[in-house]
């Protein structure tokens, strides 16, 4: 086949970068060649955009032993245990396929986390769909529901945590992000860098078909009309077949026979040879006719493209092929010696032990493009809210509109489709700020949380990306649990586009702001670029997973009321900021204005603060001050409990719904019985902690005095009725 | 009127069931088998009159909820 | 008293009732699914999880295992075989127990924590529980909707076979209580010996407070007593 | 030699899938629609040349493994 300039643009590729690929060559690429430059040269594999912005990141600390460029970070939690850890999107192809895309998506980001020694044990995902009036979204949440737990389920995974959006800026694109949390003897992490010449490669797991030729440029592109086209690049999850190879790998890993593995994720067996290669400064030779195939004919260009799932590549030590060998066996699967490192640093495909290709592995890897894009800061907009010129409204009718709305429900519906308890050591399930995993046999805890908050990010990138890593930071301290660090999801639109590429710019300037100061780490994440369709783009989505310790686990703690009459504090400054708020959102629909601003180093106080009183078991229940406010947060805590909250009304206040609505960031809300509040005022005054108190729980109500009274059943009907009336 | 559905895998889909189903079949001793997909079947019952509005009914049923045409393809039968 | 549990390629509560039976001081064994002998065991217990994917039918494949011969002889032997979730479905696709796991009625996998009434408490699984106790146990199917033909629904009721039915916190067995469109609210049911179970809820994660409850903990002590 | 084999629940077993794509295919207006009911298809490629043996082979699976004949009936059709 010529390669013609309609080829190269077929291949997702710039006729610029075309050159470029003709240059570091030195002749012309043949199709193979091409398909091999296009997939490891696109978006979604180099990160040629973000590259120079994701550089900025904080990704050291002592907790950290891996940061990002393996295949999950790694964090030290103590005495020789580690968590390893990614989060991944899979937007796409869960938009052309939701059962298939977001079942793949959990397959992808498990293997990343299993690939590295670690044994998962838990599953988080952060969902967002276009308007629930939109025609498409009810059957893509039902897919995406039911394939995120058709593939957790079914491999024995809990999913435990994560979020649900609804907003019409993902109509034409839903995000599906998928998070992976596993457990590792740190002194037994295994890496991706090749080692040693002559070493066997071994191809594992499932055969390869004709799936997914083609996904990671998928993933890299806009949609269009033509979407529909691109079909085929959908790929169907085994998630039996990825539980064998986990057990099987998981067994081999037991002794020292491996010296560098890979999944073959997006790109499949090219990028995971290439990368391999590259980290070890090595060259890798294929023989492309070993590859173990599920279909008849298939060409070097197919098998070294398909994306076909549950497949692994291994170098092992010499002498220990048989050994691994009969571990596969008895699981089932493909084993196959496809091949052998080499000094000669390149690439090199053999069919029938003829040269079909041959690469340099820098051409591929390290001098691979890297754009310096073009971008733009965004403007605040000016234009304040003024209340008094909207309609009129009661508090009791705008909260319980805002709980029966399709963002601020009750996600049982969801959360009741995901098996969230096998592995029997979730001690807290999705529902409250973030889960609890207890380590396998011993005395401490994992907490995880994943957060986003597009409309704070769009209206202001920076405050956004700041606010979002505090509001994960949040969540796992409102558990009892010491925030150790993250990883992150960027979900963005078109980044050739100045706009866009300014907002992923200042949303990383705010998340690194954030990390910095909380000592917050990034040591893992995924960048989506070309979430959007014919130039209309998503709102930026930055999503952030959280990992917190809890070194001495005794009780969960969560927001749920636990006792009559005891005393509830507000911990944090209200001042009232409603612009981008859910109640100026959901009531008036109202989506301008500026975002609050987070001081960190009241966040950092507040929340050590938190935690100091948590461990000195002093509170009854804690819940984060988020969207909605404080109202939101206090109806929060009552249903579901038997206790809900009598609330006074502050004295000099200015308007009712800044006060209730607001959402101020930093801020707590403490049930504590009453014969300790004098031990937890100590507390927060030694800290300069500023705190009101604003009233008591009581039996069956949730009652502002003097403005509504409501029985605490009756709010939790109304906070459970929107998914099973949709 | 009686149709039947058959809703089939595209050939170059990956068939996780069929092929459990295969080797268990072989492993059970059935060697002379070559190769079995899994699909899904429909009998579905109509209250019209005319074949050619009710197929056309059907055909829809297919496309809308049936069959996911991204990965499978259906074949409709009067029976 | 000695264990066996077995497991099967897409097993995946096998290691959580390992832990329970050792908890329970069981002394517990793992037996590969392609192994031809069990070991001596006063218990067999096959584990929850999708066997094979629950590809086919759930417990269609693992029904045909090499070594579910081994467990239909101990069986038939008298030997106490405990079938939970995927283990239910085994059973019955063996033949051990009668009847069948359908989809659940709304089509759902559902995780949730239901109430069951405890309705024979005079058997070797369950004498440590009371009659009618309600008991708070963690859900996990896809395919938990129990059915089966109207002969073998008398001879259930008639010679008190069934163990467990789902009902409110209350004890009602009712409509609004069945979480998966089982008959008769059915969540486990004994063979004719007594000397098989199989239940869809999962008791072996009810043996924790720190995890959940100990709601389970009497069904492990009842095959010790 | 190629078979098809449809699996259907038996008439007097509950069929919880049909029924919800029953309702779901009524309530996006297919008012026409009696009844549908929802089975198992399978595609079965053997390498044999006695269509009767073959039969026979492929009648052996479904009694073996593809149906359960206590709450499933199956057909088998040459292909
Ligand atoms: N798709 C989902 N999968 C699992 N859990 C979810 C999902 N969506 C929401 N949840 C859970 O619902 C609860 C409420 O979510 P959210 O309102 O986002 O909490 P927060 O504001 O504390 O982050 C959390 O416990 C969350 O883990
Ligand atoms: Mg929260």
């Amino acid at each position: 086949m010529k390669i013609t300039n309609q080829v190269v643009e077929k291949h997702g590729l710039k006729i610029e970068e075309y050159s470029s690929i003709k240059k570091l060559l030195k002749r012309e690429p043949n199709l193979l060649e091409l398909g091999i430059f296009s997939a490891m040269w696109n978006e979604h594999c180099s990160y040629k955009s973000s590259r120079k912005h994701l550089k900025n990141l904080p990704t050291k600390g002592k907790q950290v032993i891996q940061g990002p460029g393996e295949n999950a970070g790694v964090v030290d939690i103590g005495d020789n245990d580690a968590i390893v850890f990614k989060i991944e999107s899979h937007n796409h192809p869960s938009y052309i396929e939701p059962y298939q895309g977001a079942a793949t998506g959990v397959g992808g980001i498990l293997r990343d986390v299993f690939t590295m020694g670690a044994r998962p044990i838990a599953l988080l995902n952060s969902i967002h769909f276009g308007s629930p009036n939109h025609f498409k979204t009810k059957s893509l949440l039902n897919g995406v529901v039911s394939g995120i737990g058709g593939y957790g389920n079914c491999i024995g995974i809990p999913t435990v945590a994560g979020e649900t959006k609804f907003n019409s800026t993902y109509n034409e694109n839903i995000l599906v992000n998928a998070m992976a949390v596993g457990h590792a003897k740190k002194d037994k992490i295994f890496y991706s860098k090749a080692k040693g010449l002559n070493k066997s490669v071994v191809y594992v797991g499932s055969k390869t078909g004709r799936d997914g030729i083609h996904g990671a440029s998928m993933a890299s592109a806009e949609f269009d009309e033509n979407s529909e086209e691109k079909k085929p690049t959908v790929q169907v999850g085994d998630p039996f077949t990825e539980k064998l190879l986990m057990e099987a790998c998981l067994e081999l890993m037991k002794d020292n026979s491996i010296i560098s593995i890979q999944d073959m994720g997006a790109a499949g067996l090219t990028s995971s040879s290439v990368e391999m290669a590259s980290k070890g400064e090595l060259g890798i030779e294929i023989h492309l006719d070993k590859v173990p195939c599920r279909e008849e004919n298939m060409t070097p260009y197919e098998m070294m493209l398909s994306e076909s799932q549950e497949r692994m590549l291994i170098i092992l030590e010499d002498g220990k092929e048989k050994h691994a060998r009969e571990i596969f066996k008895k699981w089932d699967l493909d084993f196959v010696v496809i091949g052998k490192t080499t000094d000669s640093n390149k690439l090199v495909l053999k069919y029938n032990n003829i040269i079909k290709g041959e690469i340099p592995i820098s051409a591929l890897a390290s001098k691979a493009p890297i754009y310096d894009r073009k971008w733009v800061r965004k403007k605040l907009t000016k234009s304040k809210v003024d209340l008094k010129k909207l309609k009129k409204i009661k508090i009791e009718e705008a909260l319980v509109k805002i709980l029966s709305s399709a963002n601020h429900s009750n996600k049982r519906w969801i959360t009741s489709q995901y098996d969230q308890m096998v592995m029997c050591d979730t001690a807290q399930k999705s529902g409250s700020d973030a889960a609890i995993i207890r380590i396998h046999g011993k005395e401490k805890a994992i907490a995880v949380s994943v957060d986003s908050s597009a409309n704070y990010c769009k209206a202001h990138p920076i405050s956004g990306g700041k606010q979002i890593v505090c509001e994960n930071w949040r969540n796992l301290i409102s558990v009892g649990a010491k925030p150790i660090a993250i990883t992150n999801c960027l979900n963005f639109g078109n980044p050739e586009n100045p706009e866009v590429m300014g907002e992923f710019a200042e949303c990383l300037i705010g998340i690194k702001e954030s990390c910095e100061f909380l000592n917050y780490p990034v040591v893992s994440g995924n960048v989506s670029f070309y979430n959007g369709t014919n130039r209309k783009n998503i709102s930026p989505t930055p999503v952030i997973g959280g990992i917190g310790l809890i070194t001495k686990f005794k009780k969960p703690i969560n927001h749920q009321f636990k006792k009559n009459n005891s005393t509830i504090l507000l911990i944090g400054k209200t001042f009232g900021h409603l612009e981008q708020s859910s109640f100026l959102e959901e009531i008036y629909s109202i989506s301008d204005g500026q975002p609050p601003e987070i001081n960190l180093v009241n966040e950092k106080n507040n929340g050590e603060s938190i935690l100091e009183i948590i461990k000195n078991n002093l509170v009854s229940s804690v819940h984060d001050v988020s969207s909605g406010g404080l109202i939101v947060t206090l109806a929060e805590m009552s249903m579901g409990s038997n206790y809900g909250a009598k609330i006074i009304k502050p004295k000099k206040l200015t308007n009712l719904f800044n006060y209730f609505f607001g959402e101020d960031q930093s801020r707590y809300i403490l049930e504590i019985e009453k014969g300790n509040l004098e031990k937890v005022e100590k507390i927060l005054k030694n800290n300069n902690i500023f705190y009101e108190n604003i009233g008591s729980t009581q039996k069956d109500y949730f009652e502002i005095q003097g403005e509504l009274k409501i029985n605490i059943n009756a709010l939790y009907k109304i906070n459970n009725q929107w998914y099973n009336n949709y | 009127m009686k149709f039947s559905v058959t809703v089939t895998l595209k050939e170059n889909v990956l068939d996780p069931q069929g092929k459990v189903v295969q080797n268990t079949l072989q492993s059970l001793g059935m060697d002379n088998l070559k190769s079995i997909r899994q699909g899904k079947y429909f009998e579905i019952e109509l209250n019209d009159n005319d074949p050619q509005k009710a197929e056309k009914k059907v055909d829809d049923m297919c496309k809308k909820l049936l069959a996911n045409l991204i990965i499978e393809d259906y074949k409709v039968n009067k029976i | 008293m000695n264990s066996s549990v077995i497991v099967f390629p897409g097993s995946n509560c096998d290691r959580d009732i390992a832990v329970a039976l050792e908890k329970m001081q069981f002394k517990n064994q793992m037996v590969w699914h392609k192994e031809t002998k069990l070991p001596k065991s006063d218990l067999i217990v096959i584990p929850g999880g999708f066997s094979y994917g629950d590809y086919l039918r759930s417990g269609a494949i693992a029904g045909k295992s090499l070594i579910i011969n081994e467990v239909i002889k101990s069986a038939n032997d008298g030997c106490l075989v405990l079938g939970i979730c995927n283990g239910f479905q085994i059973l019955t696709e063996t033949g051990l127990l009668k009847g069948v796991l359908l989809r659940n009625k709304k089509l759902k996998f559902i995780n949730e924590d239901v109430n069951i009434k405890v309705i024979n408490n005079d058997t070797k699984f369950s004498n440590k529980y009371k009659k009618n106790q309600v008991l708070k146990i963690n859900i996990a199917h896809n395919e938990g909707n129990y059915f089966t033909n109207s002969d073998h629904l008398k001879e259930l009721n008639n010679e008190n076979l069934i163990a467990f039915k789902y009902c409110n916190e209350s004890g009602d067995i009712n409509q609004s209580s069945n979480p998966n469109g089982s008959l008769e609210n059915i969540a486990g049911i004994f063979n004719s010996k007594k000397n098989i179970l199989g239940m869809m809820p999962h008791p072996e994660r009810m043996v924790d407070n720190l995890i959940s409850n100990t709601d389970g903990v009497n069904l492990f002590s009842s095959l010790l007593n």
